[in-house]
């Protein structure tokens, strides 16, 4: 109402400014908190006391503006630092056109243009004419790579996100031509590559390896030029122009640093270190997400948990002392037992829904179905509002069970079991139909179909909560320790933080010694003794009263469930049983042993990590070298391994200036596909080029050869600016290896976590569960996640901790109670469920003098084979009883047929 | 399970295509997609049940179902799936010849039987009928009819008058 | 009303050409989550389907087949 | 002096709210400040989230 009658116009900042609102408004439906807010700049009556419409019209008198900012006091244990990231200065764009042509967006605009709650509701067009455009180009590295604005670092995201912006767009407009000018094509992410390769192939995106300089308007299109690498120059003209605008650091970065009295680095990032990635440089402040530097969000996900468990380290004596809990109302049992009394909320999703399906005849119709003693239609039912609403709806009419007709089960069922508890209903007595992302979205040309089906799954969803039951939450006791698998830099940092958390923990390693790879590296990559590192660690490690350190190890077989695992370790042909509750996996990775390229042949091809072995021990190797030649990729991308091993590139650069170091005059020259160092090893690149270092493209078809002389070696190698091949005869040839898994297939096995295709463990949730696996209880850090740095590795296995410790800190936890229940009258003890139990979920155990099957709750995930291979149907699944699952089939007939 | 399914859906006269099994991981929409309307498409090209070749007429179907039903609930069909997906399981025996052989062998039999029994429960209850009509229609041989038949007169369920059968109200 | 409805879908019925009926059972974890995931992108298919989630295919009962054909299903699809 | 068993998160972007829900669940008072009107940051303006192009919503 109040967005309504308000005069005032102001642009709408959410969807990018491409669409108007008024200075009361909400952000966006879904918003957290979901009241509407008034934009105090643009306001009438907070800037010159005028107006007041918005106040008088509002039926709830929820508009004060006597309210003045206050300031707060508060006393804090610790202070975590996650402000985001900055725009790009405008003053950058223009130089691309940005603001003088209308069809020059940025990717932030671009994204909401191909969003279906966006201004154009997911349509692509032009904003000069809201025509459709047909040949749209995406420039990158726009303010990032780029000293001439002062952000010499690579932004990390853009080249991700403009090919996901492609493909969004290619997917809605099929005919679309789309170009992507691109320096390196820098998709570095754990399945980065394969998207792009996906991308490539399924929608025919044109990569063109160019810099754009500049934008030009030309009869109402866009003129752009560029030069390839083999010197050609280009031109075309575009209908729309995409600028894949960089991370900056925050605007108020400054403010931050003084206030927080933190240091920034040469960006205005917050400055932190390789083996201490989340600790600013005042203790107790610790930061995470793109002020740490940019990235994107599993990096910024994992870098809050591991900012979580560092807080928790320094503040577990205060653990609990201000928490508050949450009560809920006793359950009302005898309403529950009540005849069914239904009720059902048939939800418009804003247009979602109601803009294909006929939501007030779905009302209607549910209101004519046995049991329903309420039906009504709520505009966004997962609002803060409605959810009240809704809860108060239930009370006043005395509802038992509730039929919620919005979307997936999957994404809001849990929303709605907790509007239940919270007025003391059993969370199970609620029952979803998705009639928007399995109807309404999927039918979009056939509103009367969907309209029928929506009606369709209303009716069954009522006749399965006809007979939904009330279900116990079972809870089970944590045992308050851990494994830790592993004991290189993340294995050591994970024991570590959950042991300064206040948790006993067990780390087993395979090998003789602590420190995993870290052991070979020489220096890390801000320079730092990588070996001082190490010794810190492994000191800190073995000294912990928390830590028992079990070296020549390994796991043998790990049984039980999330809070009470039992595993079997091997030490010297011994065994031993422990018990913990949760398990962290470091099982780590190792440096790809190449075939071909000399390897082997000759003692002067050798690998990175060898080439730093070598350095580290004096610089004598390099008397007689002249030529040093170094090889990218080797068995990454598509070589022998399909991964992107993420940091060879930047291992390559740091090792080059190490060379440059030792010797100025020695020429080296780095044979490359796409040079990924991204972030702030932007500067080691730049740095390195301006050392003299030779960068040379190569592609997967023209891959250089390393030819054996009599005496020495020389590389051949094709060169695109030459347009020739070339030769170099080389005094050393490094290759950069990459990483490959360890040999992660029986643990896999052992723990039922699941692994890639390429080796590596799996994580839950690529963006919002990157460092659990699909196993509760299991979590995951370092490069048995994928290839990583140092840096990388600490901070997730940090976060790692933080989620392992939960369940510790916790010292319950709660099963979802879709559980399998035997019915021990009914049951023969034949055994059949056990044995084809998949997670050993159900034990015979005697009662009196026969044998009967009995379901361990926490193992159980409800899969309900038990129940359907049952011969007496004596297994019930909760949530999903046969009688449920009866009642759907039978009020799928639109007749219905009921036995009789 | 579900070749258990097909199997009998053919044994009932229902083409057991009507019935698929697929998979489509949480990430594979676009074959999620391509699966579900393939598959729309070739029912559509079936037509309703019991209008594609070789199915038996929809009043057959919907009762010769009913008794499906009962059949699948009842305990020998029951233990012979659970026993053959246990041995299955623990030989580690996934091909699909090997669980063909088991079902066709082991479980659709008794699935049949029971089935041939509560549709003669069924059948008669709307009259009498001689051993002949009932063996048609059930679609079951002489030897198959008669020995339910016959269990059933020692149940005091069914009694035959002048060649024909009919429920005893019991 | 529900009378009505069902009178009103036999005469498209007769206009359109055949629609069937189909009941899926689908995993919450692959199908149920792919089936969601085709909604996200605005993927279209034919609305023939009616969906009933289990947790998981290995629930599917042999009764739930052959007691959804008995309902008068054309078809029905399983989906792990 | 005893330490405080609360901790302040300044930024409600996806790293803040993340920030907020771990410590919360490890037995931490949480204030979570954010300058804007509602949380969620620029994760909430994204249509959709790569590589497996899942909404972010």
């Amino acid at each position: 109402m109040c967005t309504m009658y308000c005069p005032r116009p102001v642009v709408d900042t959410y969807n990018e400014r491409l669409d108007i609102t008024r200075a009361p408004h909400i952000d966006y439906a879904q918003a957290i908190p979901s009241s509407y807010y008034i934009d105090a700049k643009a306001c009438l009556r907070v800037n010159y006391e005028t107006c007041n419409l918005c106040a008088q019209t509002c039926t709830a008198g929820a508009i004060d503006f006597t309210q003045q900012p206050k300031e707060l006091d508060l006393s804090v244990g610790a202070v975590v630092l996650a402000p985001g990231f900055g725009r790009v200065d405008e003053k950058v764009l223009e130089k691309f056109g940005y603001g003088r042509y209308p069809d020059v967006l940025t990717s932030f605009e671009f994204e909401r243009l191909t969003c279906a709650s966006g201004p154009s509701e997911g349509h692509i067009v032009r904003p000069s004419d809201n025509k459709r455009p047909k040949k749209i180009a995406f420039l990158q590295c726009i303010g990032s790579r780029d000293e001439t604005c002062g952000n010499g670092y690579c932004s990390s995201v853009c080249c991700m996100y403009a090919i996901k912006e492609a493909s969004v767009a290619k997917e809605h407009e099929p005919d679309l031509d789309i170009s992507i000018f691109f320096m390196d094509v820098r998709t570095m992410g754990k399945g980065f590559d394969d998207a792009r390769k996906r991308a490539q192939e399924k929608y025919g995106i044109n990569v063109i390896r160019a810099r754009v300089p500049r934008v030009d308007q030309v009869d109402g299109k866009l003129a752009l030029t560029w030069t390839t690498g083999d010197g050609e120059h280009h031109s075309g003209l575009f209908d729309m122009v995409v600028l894949s605008v960089g991370l900056e650091s925050p605007e108020d970065a400054d403010l931050i640093s003084r206030v927080a009295d933190i240091e920034l680095n040469h960006y205005n990032f917050c400055r932190t270190s390789v083996d201490a990635p989340l600790v600013s440089s005042r203790n107790g402040v610790l930061v995470a997400g793109a002020f740490q530097g940019p990235k994107d969000i599993p990096e910024s996900v994992t870098q809050a948990s591991g900012a979580a468990a560092i807080a928790s380290e320094l503040l577990a004596e205060a653990r609990n002392s201000q928490t508050v809990t949450v009560t809920y109302p006793e359950e009302d049992k005898a309403l529950e037992e009540e005849e069914p009394r239904i009720g059902v909320f048939v939800c418009h999703c804003g247009v979602n829904i109601a803009g294909v399906v006929d939501v007030k005849a779905v009302r209607d119709y549910a209101g004519t179905l046995p049991g329903v003693v309420l039906y009504e239609d709520t505009l966004y039912s997962c609002s803060q509002d409605a959810l009240k609403s809704i809860a108060e709806k239930i009370k006043e009419n005395r509802l038992n069970r509730v039929v919620i007709s919005a979307c997936s089960p999957r994404t809001h069922e849990p929303l709605f079991q907790e509007t239940l508890r919270s007025i003391g209903l059993n969370p199970a007595l609620v029952e979803m139909a998705n009639i928007r992302d399995q109807c309404a979205w999927v039918h979009a040309q056939e509103p009367e179909k969907a309209t029928e089906k929506a009606k369709d799954l209303v009716r069954m969803a009522v006749a399965k909560a006809r007979l939904l039951a009330p279900l116990e939450q079972p809870t089970v006791d944590v045992t308050p320790s851990a494994l830790v698998i592993g004991a290189g830099a993340a294995g050591m940092s994970a024991a570590l933080s959950i042991a300064d958390q206040g948790y006993k923990v067990v780390l087993v390693e395979k090998g003789r010694s602590l420190g995993g790879n870290l052991k070979r590296l020489t220096w890390t990559l801000d320079g730092q003794d990588a070996s001082k590192v190490l010794k810190d660690m492994v000191k800190k490690v073995k000294a912990h009263r928390n830590i028992e350190v079990l070296t020549s190890a390994q796991v043998e077989s790990v049984s039980g469930y999330v809070g009470n695992f039992t595993s079997t370790i091997s030490k010297g042909g011994k065994t031993q049983m422990i018990n913990h509750g949760v398990i962290v996996l470091a099982t780590g990775g190792r440096e790809y042993k190449p075939k071909g390229y000399g390897y082997g042949d000759s003692t002067r091809v050798m690998t990175q990590l060898e080439l730093e072995e070598k350095l580290a021990r004096g610089k004598g190797f390099l008397r007689n070298a002249k030529n040093v030649v170094m090889i990218q990729c080797v068995g990454s991308r598509g070589d022998d391994m399909t991964h992107c091993s993420r940091l060879c590139c930047t291992q390559a650069v740091k090792n080059a200036l190490k060379l440059k170091e030792a010797k100025p005059e020695v020429n080296v020259f780095v044979f490359y596909r796409d040079m990924r160092t991204y972030g702030f090893y932007e500067d080691l690149y730049r740095e390195a080029r301006k050392k003299g270092v030779k960068f040379i493209r190569y592609t997967s078809d023209r891959k250089p050869e390393v030819i054996k002389l009599s005496r020495g070696i020389k590389v051949r190698a094709y060169d695109e600016l030459i347009g020739d091949d070339i030769e170099i005869p080389a005094s050393l040839v490094v290759l950069s290896t990459g990483i490959a898994p360890g040999d992660n297939q029986e643990l896999s096995k052992i723990i039922k976590a699941p692994l890639t295709s390429d080796g590596f463990f799996l994580e839950a949730h690529a963006k919002l569960r990157p460092v659990e696996v699909a196993v509760d209880g299991v979590y995951l850090c370092g490069l048995a996640h994928g290839p990583k740095s140092l840096e990388e590795s600490v901070a997730q296995a940090k976060a790692a901790a933080a989620k392992a410790t939960i369940p510790l800190a916790k010292g319950k936890v709660a099963v979802a109670p879709i559980v399998s229940k035997v019915n021990q009258d009914l049951c023969i003890g034949c055994g059949i469920c056990e044995s084809l139990c998949p997670f050993n979920a159900i034990t015979l155990e005697k009662v009196g003098k026969r044998k009967k099957a009995r379901t361990i709750t926490a193992s159980c995930k409800g899969c309900g084979i038990c129940a359907s291979h049952c011969p007496t149907i004596a297994i019930s699944m909760g949530g999903f009883t046969d009688e449920a699952i009866m009642a759907q089939i039978h009020a799928f007939s639109p007749e219905g047929c009921e036995e009789e | 399970m579900a070749e258990t399914c097909k199997q009998f859906l053919a044994d009932c006269g229902i083409n057991p295509d009507r019935l698929t099994l697929e998979w489509a991981s949480a990430a594979e929409a676009p074959r999620f997609v391509e699966l579900i309307t393939g598959y729309v498409n070739n029912i559509k090209e079936k037509g309703e049940i019991g209008a594609a070749e070789g199915e038996v007429d929809s009043a057959t179907i919907k009762r010769r179902l009913k008794a499906a039903v009962k059949a699948a609930e009842a305990r020998k069909p029951r233990s012979a799936l659970g026993m053959l997906a246990k041995k299955l399981h623990k030989d580690g025996e996934y091909s699909k010849e090997a669980i063909a052989k088991g079902v066709s062998s082991k479980i659709v039999p008794a699935l049949r039987a029971e089935r041939i029994k509560e549709e003669m429960i069924l059948l008669l209850r709307d009259g009498p009928m001689d051993i002949d009509a009932l063996c048609s229609a059930l679609s079951a041989k002489k030897e198959e009819v008669e020995k339910p038949l016959s269990q059933l007169q020692k149940k005091g369920v069914v009694e035959e008058q002048d060649g024909k059968f009919k429920l005893t109200g019991k | 009303m529900a009378q009505e409805n069902v009178l009103e879908k036999e005469n498209e019925m007769a206009q359109e050409g055949f629609e069937p009926r189909i009941l899926g059972f689908f995993c919450h974890w692959c199908c149920y989550a792919a089936a969601d995931a085709a909604g996200v992108s605005r993927y279209q298919y034919p609305p023939n389907v009616r969906v009933i989630r289990v947790m998981c295919t290995g629930r599917i009962d042999t009764r739930f087949i052959l007691e959804a054909f008995r309902c008068g299903a054309d078809g029905v699809f399983t989906g792990g | 002096m005893a330490k405080s068993g609360s901790i302040l998160v300044l930024g409600g972007g996806v790293a803040g709210v993340q920030a907020a829900l771990d410590l919360s669940e490890l037995g931490y008072y949480v204030y979570l400040v954010e300058k804007k009107a509602s949380i969620g940051g620029v994760m909430a303006q994204l249509d959709k989230t790569f590589p497996t192009n899942d909404c972010s919503l």
